[in-house]
């Protein structure tokens, strides 16, 4: 197995105990821990350089635009883009929502069609919604297959001329299915649609190239990939941002401000209005480099490895019922179950007490749990810090939880 | 008993497996519903108030084992009493779920123990995060007795 | 003097030195720095307690949840409000723009109007310009007195019915000017209008009670407070938050999601989509714990005596002309000035090499630039780290770009 | 001398308050424009080229002094020269203000001088946010060249 196990002393958090013992921390697929080097560098960035970046003519303002627009370029480059195509906004979420308003908002009309799959996050719908109050578009779906990947056999009967965005998940946070990101692509071409492409849990874990990905945004954050809260990037073809408008007005994203109208920055600042995220951004490129460092390659091999014994494992277990595909090259290292009728919170709770942390719920995924029949899941996910043991442990709490609820 | 055996006692993996006054009431009952929006657990509530006492009830509730057995079991209690028995009934509950420095183990049979196989209950106090899960049934009976006075 | 100078050893960047010469920070208008206190609580929260917030059963999760909570509460209290009125944002910016589209986009029609000041950052112009567009509402605007405080006089002539929102700063980044805050809160309700105060540079300079302010919403952010980048707030009455719709959708911000459509959670999580900035409320929390410490009415205190006392100095100097009100009951601490011919920017250049950082431009406030006939000036800027022989640098300085330009 | 004596060069000053070719150019002009968002200088430029030579320029700028004197210097040194020389001078000037490892200090006299009161501004390379002051015309004046050729 790919062993990155002495990666784990760069992450101090690991070294907590929880009810008694170490952490075993398997919730990375809603936030990750981060290293020191990404610690140190906000850190560092507080105590020697902060202050406002750009238009600042004095020493400080200078260092801190510099290390701000290197994060730029390091992120940038970590997905194979150009700096001047990458905006930095607070998140996934926010990146969604700015392109359902900067470009919705203004390309979208009544009647128009936008193409989700039933498994998205919240994140990749709910903005959608919104902005179809507002503009008369409508959604979409397309359902899953018996792997709970993506069925886009139905693809002829929902993509009309009428779809005007394609938006949907690198790689769904409950099932770990990956998206039908080559289909959807070129779907959406087909028609003339633009691609949105939710990446919150397919950048982190996988090498990411914007131009073999053939969409047109693509939105991640960087809590996900050992970056800082509060911040996240929106990547989008050029001629793309330069039809979007900006969703929030304010300093910096300005080019002139008349009384009554403005002229906007170029991009990428015309989305970035008023004090950014500054020493979060660079907390993100500090991020980069160390999944640089390490090698998406080789974080991806270690996840798959690790996902595929996860999969073994939880399979001798009586009862436990996992949801989403068997095939490690069909999905991610989020892995959800059930176990009987134990509910997903009790399972939390259980494993809780021998300092396992995973998440019980819906997952910000309501209309999947919905497709899927079930109110929650429990749900086991990993990073490059994970060893197998954590997965033998959790095997070992599943048992427990059987034996206490009475199941045999 | 650790703390874990403690949260899961049979009492109330029975309660959770067997919920009491399972359905709907016919009719025009009283309903209030409740709802953790935290965790998803939720929680439906029928009764008929008649002279000030409650003559039937009904519940469906969706959750965890904690959520679902807290509501069974209040669910066996109700019928039969009086709108101000329950509101007492409910701040005893209240007080006994409430975290207080040095708490004593569970003792069913302490005396003044007034609250049945709700005692078990007490369990979830050593797990704070779980104690709405305990109060979501009350709370939501709380909000159909207010109901009964407008 | 108020005398805080025990406190500069809490702010390590001030040990740092510039071009040879000590840091002396001129510049908390622009962002303010952070003391230790601040710094250790966000590493401390990476460090052991890291973890996404809400809907977390594991132990992580609800030790960062109460964290970020009761970072609300302390927020909240800072400003005499209720904790679930208080909306965590990315800053001042995202919550100003927040109303201008969550009520704004649902309230405005054509013809409305939305009464500014000619002194406003862009952050509270642009964000109404953009909604304008999207309803046909359109801005009009109060003119200054004199000595460049709001001239109120004029109000009858522009409060019509037909004014839907009154927007306008509690103190102006340029000029230091207070805003009329009680006038524009009362003229507001007298025609049903909302009033939108930016206390971008109130909060963090005076003791601030939302209960005596009369205004419907306020917006701040934690980076000009001693707080880290990436937060800040957005308090609103409680109906008018609930009369307001979210802009963002994503997670945490729903109560039920349907296929077509979604039902919002309670204020103030409908306003919170998807992974907040949680290391960075934490961080806030400690600002403000910060700030209560020391005092906001000693803080107040100080900062007049050294505006004062920077006033009185600045008016020694030949060709400096100073932009603002001269009498301290009427403005903060933002000073800006021109010096003859020597651009702002050539001043700021002259003042790095002393290691003063000052900041030259228009300050984010074109309109004002352009109503005050100028391109740009130079401002100094204080906070409770900033002693008087920071400001005789400053004197001497200016008097040394007076020299470089042959200025007699 | 100091890095800022070096700067502020008296014939810096001279050419920031007293701009050469100060104004606009009557009939129909080659005209550009160039601004530094992020200090707000402005700097806008008329030119007219015959048989590819420059006949005639003025500038309208606002800014400061390194902007407007690195301008009003360039105003100086481009009438009767070709599009290919000035080509040619803008590719001298960016060389002059590329920092690199172990600059000389400024010498008017060096062999090969060409740039005459242009060589001043070799103090700005100290200042490495002030270069995009003294770029902007230059920056500028390459644009307007653009339009003869198209
Ligand atoms: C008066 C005023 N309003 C709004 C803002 C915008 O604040 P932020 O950039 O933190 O969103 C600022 C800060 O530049 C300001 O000074
Ligand atoms: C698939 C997916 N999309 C979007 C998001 C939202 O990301 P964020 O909360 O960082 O905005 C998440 C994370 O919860 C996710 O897993």
């Amino acid at each position: 197995m790919t062993d990155l196990r002495a990666l784990r002393s760069d992450f101090p958090i690991l070294d907590r105990e929880i009810n008694g013992h170490p952490l075993i921390y398997l919730d990375s697929a809603a936030t990750t821990q981060k290293p020191d080097s990404v610690l140190d560098a906000m850190d560092e960035y507080y105590r020697l350089y902060n202050a406002n970046v750009h238009r600042g003519a004095h020493t400080l303002a200078t260092e801190a635009t510099e290390l701000y627009e290197g994060s730029r370029s390091k992120v940038a480059r970590f997905i194979g883009a150009e700096p001047d195509q990458l905006v930095f906004t607070r998140g996934t979420t926010t990146a969604i929502n700015y392109i359902a308003y900067g470009w919705g908002l203004n390309h979208l009309k009544e009647g128009d069609k936008i193409l989700v799959t039933i498994m998205e996050h919240h994140a990749n719908l709910v903005p959608w919604q919104l902005i179809s109050r507002y503009t008369g578009a409508e959604l979409v779906y397309l359902e899953l297959n018996d792997d709970l990947t993506v069925d886009t056999s139905t693809l002829d009967q929902v993509l009309t001329d009428d779809v005007a965005i394609v938006a949907f998940s690198g790689m769904s946070n409950v099932t770990g299915a990956l998206g039908p990101i080559d289909v959807l692509a070129e779907a959406a071409r087909s028609v003339g649609a633009i691609s949105v492409l939710d990446g919150a849990q397919l950048v982190p874990h996988t090498p990411v190239d914007v131009a073999d990905l053939g969409v047109d945004f693509l939105a991640f954050s960087a809590h996900k990939m050992l970056g800082p809260t509060g911040i996240g990037a929106l990547w989008g073809k050029p001629e793309r941002l330069e039809e979007m408008e900006p969703t929030e007005g304010g300093g910096e994203m300005i080019n002139t401000v008349e009384r009554n109208e403005s002229t906007w920055a170029p991009v990428p600042h015309k989305f970035e209005a008023g004090t950014p995220p500054i020493a979060e951004a660079i907390g993100f490129g500090a991020a980069v480099d160390y999944l640089d460092a390490v090698g998406m390659d080789t974080i991806a091999a270690h996840e798959r490895e690790i996902t595929a014994y996860t999969l073994d494992r939880l399979s001798e277990i009586p009862d436990l019922t996992i949801y989403g595909p068997r095939d490690v090259t069909l999905r991610g290292s989020a892995v959800s179950f059930e176990l009987g009728d134990v509910h997903p919170h009790d399972i939390a709770t259980i494993l809780d007490q021998d300092g396992i942390a995973v998440r019980a719920g819906h997952h910000c995924a309501r209309p999947l749990m919905k497709y899927l029949k079930i109110p929650a899941t429990a749900r086991a996910s990993f990073y490059l810090y994970n060893v197998p043991e954590e997965v033998d442990a959790l095997v070992e709490s599943l048992y427990k939880a059987r034996k206490l609820f009475g199941l045999t | 008993m650790t703390g874990l055996d403690e949260l899961y006692r049979e009492v109330i993996l029975d309660h959770y497996r067997n919920p009491r006054r399972q359905g709907k009431l016919q009719g025009d009952p009283i309903h209030a519903e409740g709802s953790n929006p935290s965790c998803g657990d939720e929680f439906f509530l029928d009764l008929f108030v008649e002279d000030n006492v409650v003559t039937d009830a009904a519940m469906r509730g969706l959750g965890c084992s904690i959520s679902q057995a807290s509501g069974s079991m209040m669910m066996d209690m109700i019928v039969g009493k009086s709108v101000e028995e329950l509101r007492e009934l409910i701040q005893k509950f209240k007080v006994m779920m409430s975290i207080s420095e040095g708490d004593s183990p569970i003792d069913e049979d302490r005396p003044g123990s007034v609250l049945g196989d709700l005692e078990a209950l007490q369990g979830v106090r050593k797990f704070p995060v779980r104690i709405k899960c305990a109060d979501l049934a009350w709370a939501t009976l709380s909000e159909a007795l207010d109901q009964t006075t407008s």
